[in-house]
């Protein structure tokens, strides 16, 4: 496939905006600014930037809660992004979400949930609302080797199949659940296996590789808009960090080897990115780090952006439970 | 006005939105064939796009109407209470939550249907009466009809509302026929019962007694019998329990000093419960007596119809309380 | 494989048991004498006899919804069973589940559910007790192909494979769930091939043929008992009659045709066990027969029996609710 | 006694049942890795067949639990009360309707410990506190212990106990030190906290405060910072509120004529609408005032801190509800 400049370019930013994303929130979150916890995507930015880059606005993705990534690749507002985990009214939900519960539903964010494999049903209803209404958007769902397991995976997958819908299920295999290995939980060697299971393609993709992530998305895509149905992707890759911010229980080291973790960090997404970028002559590593400086100064506005923003009042409480209000018991 | 059977009434409700507004459309299991009774003459009306069929996938299909809610589509899906464990995690989870997790930006119209099988030899696996759990987590509005034409327009309300709403629909009434109200002669030329309105069904002075679902029979039946030995009995029906009528019941206990609650939900932490602890709350000066719960035992439904009817509130048992309570 | 001439017969008769407690059951039924729903099990009498005759009393099996064959399979008694229909004190639950919740514990019946897919975790639970205290006891689930979409099946089967476990996954795929055909539900073409995604065998067998159930049972419980873990076995079968008694809104030959019907019931599954039989000598035509006669005889013995039985006292109503009992609310 | 933080007392209750009987396992996510703190050390003691670590499929291990239990296992589930909901299914048609639907044939000691994490900016998915609903459903046992002596006798009860429980551990105890007797200092060697009986947390005899779970510490509280103005609240712990001691509640409100309930549960059909409508049913006559509901607001938990604590019932809130009871 060949891919536009400008879209290598988008992938690149951001992947840049995520990472540096990351570090900020975990530079904050150590330095007390806020409480609640928070699951870095770093080291597998090229997942969802590359899928996201198959998408278009009008097309929906929904998430869980390592929920950063999702919706800066599609396209979200690191400031709002900052403010919502800071727990302030400028925040996506205005703070009642908080890091877990990212959303944006002017550009298709459907939302991350904590609860897991919990929104891939919902991922399937978008994608069933396109097929009856004759419409031609696309859903897309993101959840872990650990959700994969869970029954919603499977009747998801199934419905998706017997009604033919436009979704694409994107698998992060980041081989652990917390601490547990997917080899240890999941029967079978690879998720995407799975998908024969249920008569849609299943596709293993190089996850440290976003121009690979997203050429077998916007395949998927491509199938899915032309009335093709369903597909599987399991994008393999690594958490580089550990799996939570305020977990602090969990040693590095104790589930996983400490060369494991070094082995894996040599497959940076964005050496990888960047490489391929360089390589092609589609940009010089002197514009590389100005995305990256770009972004860096982005989220440092974000994170300005996220401290001025007041706190919601008492008052707040009670607001967003329901769209057509009723009395407070 | 037509006698209209309660499975019917269902039946004009959901043709009657479905015309109306071409993003409404139905899901369930065995839907298109009206295995149940409801969803007759939707599939040849409406297509197959529209009326759709499930597998056995409860909580799949369950949070794919919330999915398709969240897109502009108002889906209807039909299922049983007893069913509703199984997809329990979309309905608390996802419809119960979203909106106020994501600070109001997502807006659910979904409707569920769920039939409470009970009082037929249904056993423990396909009895339930599940609307308390859905009254204490918030989010979900609990609608509670008992009689055609309610069962008709709460349902109308309900596909129009913006929130996620669980429709009970009391199986004891399934074959009940009442009055419901021809279109023409309506204002709006439609029959739309608001949610969050109580309906005075007895007017009375001595005692009040509250009603849920199957239990608004129950209760007018003992306020006809008491009638005649020269008692008089108010019977209110909430209608919905989320949003819920407090004031109503609030006033008619003022006026009566006495209060029952009949409910065919498991006892302990009931509907009966919630209104018997908003009475003592908020109405205690008015009690002359203690209130009187008449919910169903705090055992499952057994199978043999020697047993399953000792389970429920009945007249007798109403109006054993009644008397208690005007007795003490 | 070499059946016994033992097993055999004892096969013949539990599928006579059943055809005849069935047949007694819609009549009683339709003449009023109880009034609960049921689901007659004729047509696919040889999966669950096939099935159970690999196993032994120590084993353990968990059902469904059609539920009179699985317990009858498995030596539960035709008197205790029909008095569970009539609600009598003398039934198997004392009354207190009636006909889809049959249960032996005597013999490892841990109970029909009539919640679809939801026995199976507790038949998977059977087969880990097994596992932790190092027994040979295995269990067999019993499911439908509507069923086989539930998410409870995708765990039970993931978990089963992870762990090792001694259960025998069984599909008893009649082709419709209800109204609906597995061909517009499941999104595969045959439920076993998913074993595949489980890392397990996934035998698709003739379910007519109670012989080719009883070989491709003993071979997985070989295998469950050697410790080489889970199978799944899809018995393709027919229901012969309706979905179930008291639910007259859905007319024969409405999601079906007569045609399809009539040729399935040219492979009765009693036939087919009687030539084999007859024709292997292992029995004669009237020897065969004998058998039909006995069984039709225990199962009249059954029905008066449970008429005669006491309906359970309304005192009785809290009995059995806890094993260690409370006051009651 | 010693000090005792809560979290170690459940690893102390774990390693002793287990350590007792050997059909005592426990399996969970990420156990054996004690991620959440109670199951430290139990691998290297017990070893891999005993400890399992689960893969993400609640429904099916918690189902898996309630097999091993119906063939003479012991099973201890680690979750957490929000993961419930994905798992449900097994929780109500299986593992509390079992017994009864099979005639008394089943027995299943199954044992689930759920965490509730709420207070600490988990938001909406991780923050819920469901016991009332395992309240309304019959079959079982709901335990929900104050502090952490309770916390290690009661769930050395539970894996005892042959009926499935559920033992709600209020998140916000989680550090809370409190004494824990040594065994060699207890009669029959070890702490046995029986169900069914509520601890008199404090004696009064102005207004009775019943506390659940978190909510005893805040009742505990009010009543000391009462006393300095001359009120005496009485503070009653039920412990478990199935089985519901009910009679230690009475006997107290005989004597106070005064009721407030302060439960973290979201305040519809919680356990304090139960408790109050118990009271308004039964201890009526000795009521002098309405009775007070003191538990968290009907809106899903919001992350932010500047939201969280005004969900949540506090000793602010409560003192003032003593304060309305005892001037009305
Ligand atoms: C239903 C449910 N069970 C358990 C958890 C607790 N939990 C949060 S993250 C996590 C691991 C998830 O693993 P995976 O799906 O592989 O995603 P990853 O964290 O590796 O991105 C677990 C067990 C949860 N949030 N939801
Ligand atoms: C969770 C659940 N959903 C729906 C039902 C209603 N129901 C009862 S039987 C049935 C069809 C089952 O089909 P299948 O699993 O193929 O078994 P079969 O009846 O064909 O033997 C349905 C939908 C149920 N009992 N449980
Ligand atoms: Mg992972
Ligand atoms: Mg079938």
């Amino acid at each position: 496939m060949d891919i536009d400049r400008d879209l290598l370019l988008l992938m690149l930013r951001r992947m840049w905006m995520i990472r540096n994303f990351e570090l900020k929130v975990m530079e904050v979150h150590s330095a007390g600014e806020f409480a609640g916890g928070a699951h870095p995507y770093i080291g597998e930015e090229a997942v969802a930037v590359g899928a996201c880059a198959a998408l278009e606005d009008t097309d929906y993705i929904a998430g869980n809660h390592r929920s950063h990534g999702h919706p800066i690749a599609k396209g979200g507002r690191v400031d709002k992004a900052m403010a919502e985990l800071y727990g302030r009214v400028d925040g996506y939900c205005k703070g009642k979400g908080g890091s877990m519960h990212l959303a944006d539903y002017s550009i298709g964010i459907l939302g991350e949930s904590g609860i897991l494999g919990s929104s891939v049903p919902v991922a399937v209803g978008a994608a069933l609302a396109a097929s009856i209404k004759g419409e031609k958007f696309v859903s897309l769902a993101f959840f872990g080797d650990g959700a994969s397991n869970q029954g919603a995976l499977h009747e998801s997958m199934n419905l998706a199949s017997v009604w033919n819908l436009p979704i694409i299920f994107i698998c992060e295999n980041n081989q652990y659940a917390v601490t547990t290995s997917y080899a240890d939980t999941v029967a079978v060697e690879h998720v995407s296996d799975r998908a024969s299971a249920y008569n849609m393609p299943g596709i293993l993709v190089d996850g440290q590789d976003a121009i690979a992530m997203y050429e077998a998305t916007a395949s998927a895509v491509g199938r899915a808009r032309a009335g093709d149905g369903p597909s599987l992707i399991e994008g393999l890759t690594y958490r580089f960090e550990e799996h939570s911010l305020g977990l602090g229980r969990v040693r590095r080291g104790e589930y996983r080897t400490q060369e494991e973790i070094d082995n894996w960090r040599k497959r940076d997404p964005l050496d990888i990115l960047e490489h391929n970028i360089i390589s092609q002559g589609v940009a010089t590593r002197e514009e590389c780090d100005a995305i990256n400086a770009k972004t860096v100064e982005e989220v440092e506005k974000a994170t300005e952006f996220a401290r001025n923003s007041p706190f919601p009042e008492p008052s707040d409480l009670f607001d967003d439970m329901w769209a057509d209000p009723i009395a407070f018991p | 006005m037509a006698q209209t059977v309660f499975i019917e009434a269902i039946n004009q409700a959901i043709i009657e939105e479905m015309r109306r507004d071409e993003n409404v459309f139905i899901m369930g299991e065995d839907i298109r064939r009206s295995v149940y009774g409801a969803t007759a003459n939707l599939l040849s009306e409406f297509g197959e796009k529209r009326v759709l069929d499930t597998p056995l996938s409860e909580n799949g299909f369950f949070g794919a109407a919330i999915g398709a809610s969240l897109v502009g589509m108002r889906p209807i899906v039909e299922t049983l209470t007893s069913f509703m464990w199984v997809g329990m995690d979309q309905l608390i989870s996802q419809a119960a939550k979203m909106r106020y997790m994501f600070g109001g930006q997502a807006t659910l119209p979904v409707v569920y249907r769920a039939s409470m099988f009970y009082g037929g030899g249904s056993a423990a696996h396909h009895s339930d009466r599940s609307y308390p759990m859905f009254m204490n987590m918030p989010g979900i509005k609990v609608i509670v009809p008992s009689n055609p034409a309610d069962m008709k327009g709460l349902l109308k309300s309900a596909v129009r509302d913006n929130d996620p709403c669980i429709v009970f629909e009391d199986g004891t009434l399934a074959g009940m026929r009442g009055e419901v109200p021809e279109n023409e002669d309506l204002p709006g030329d439609e029959l739309i019962v608001p949610f969050g309105q109580a309906e005075m069904v007895r007017e009375g002075t001595d005692c009040t007694i509250v009603g849920v679902a199957g239990g608004v029979n129950i209760a007018a039946s003992v306020s006809d019998q008491l009638a005649q030995e020269g008692i008089s009995v108010e019977v209110i029906d909430p209608r919905t329990l989320v949003p819920f009528d407090k004031k109503t019941i609030l006033n008619s206990v003022e006026k009566t000093g006495r209060l029952v609650i009949t409910d065919p939900a498991h006892k302990v932490c009931s509907a009966a419960s919630e209104i018997a602890s908003i009475v003592a709350e908020e109405g205690f000066w008015s009690l002359q007596a203690p209130i009187q719960k008449v919910a169903s035992e705090q055992v499952h439904i057994p199978y043999t119809p020697a047993l399953e009817p000792h389970v429920y509130p009945d007249v007798e048992k109403v109006t054993a309380a009644v008397k208690r309570t005007l007795e003490s």
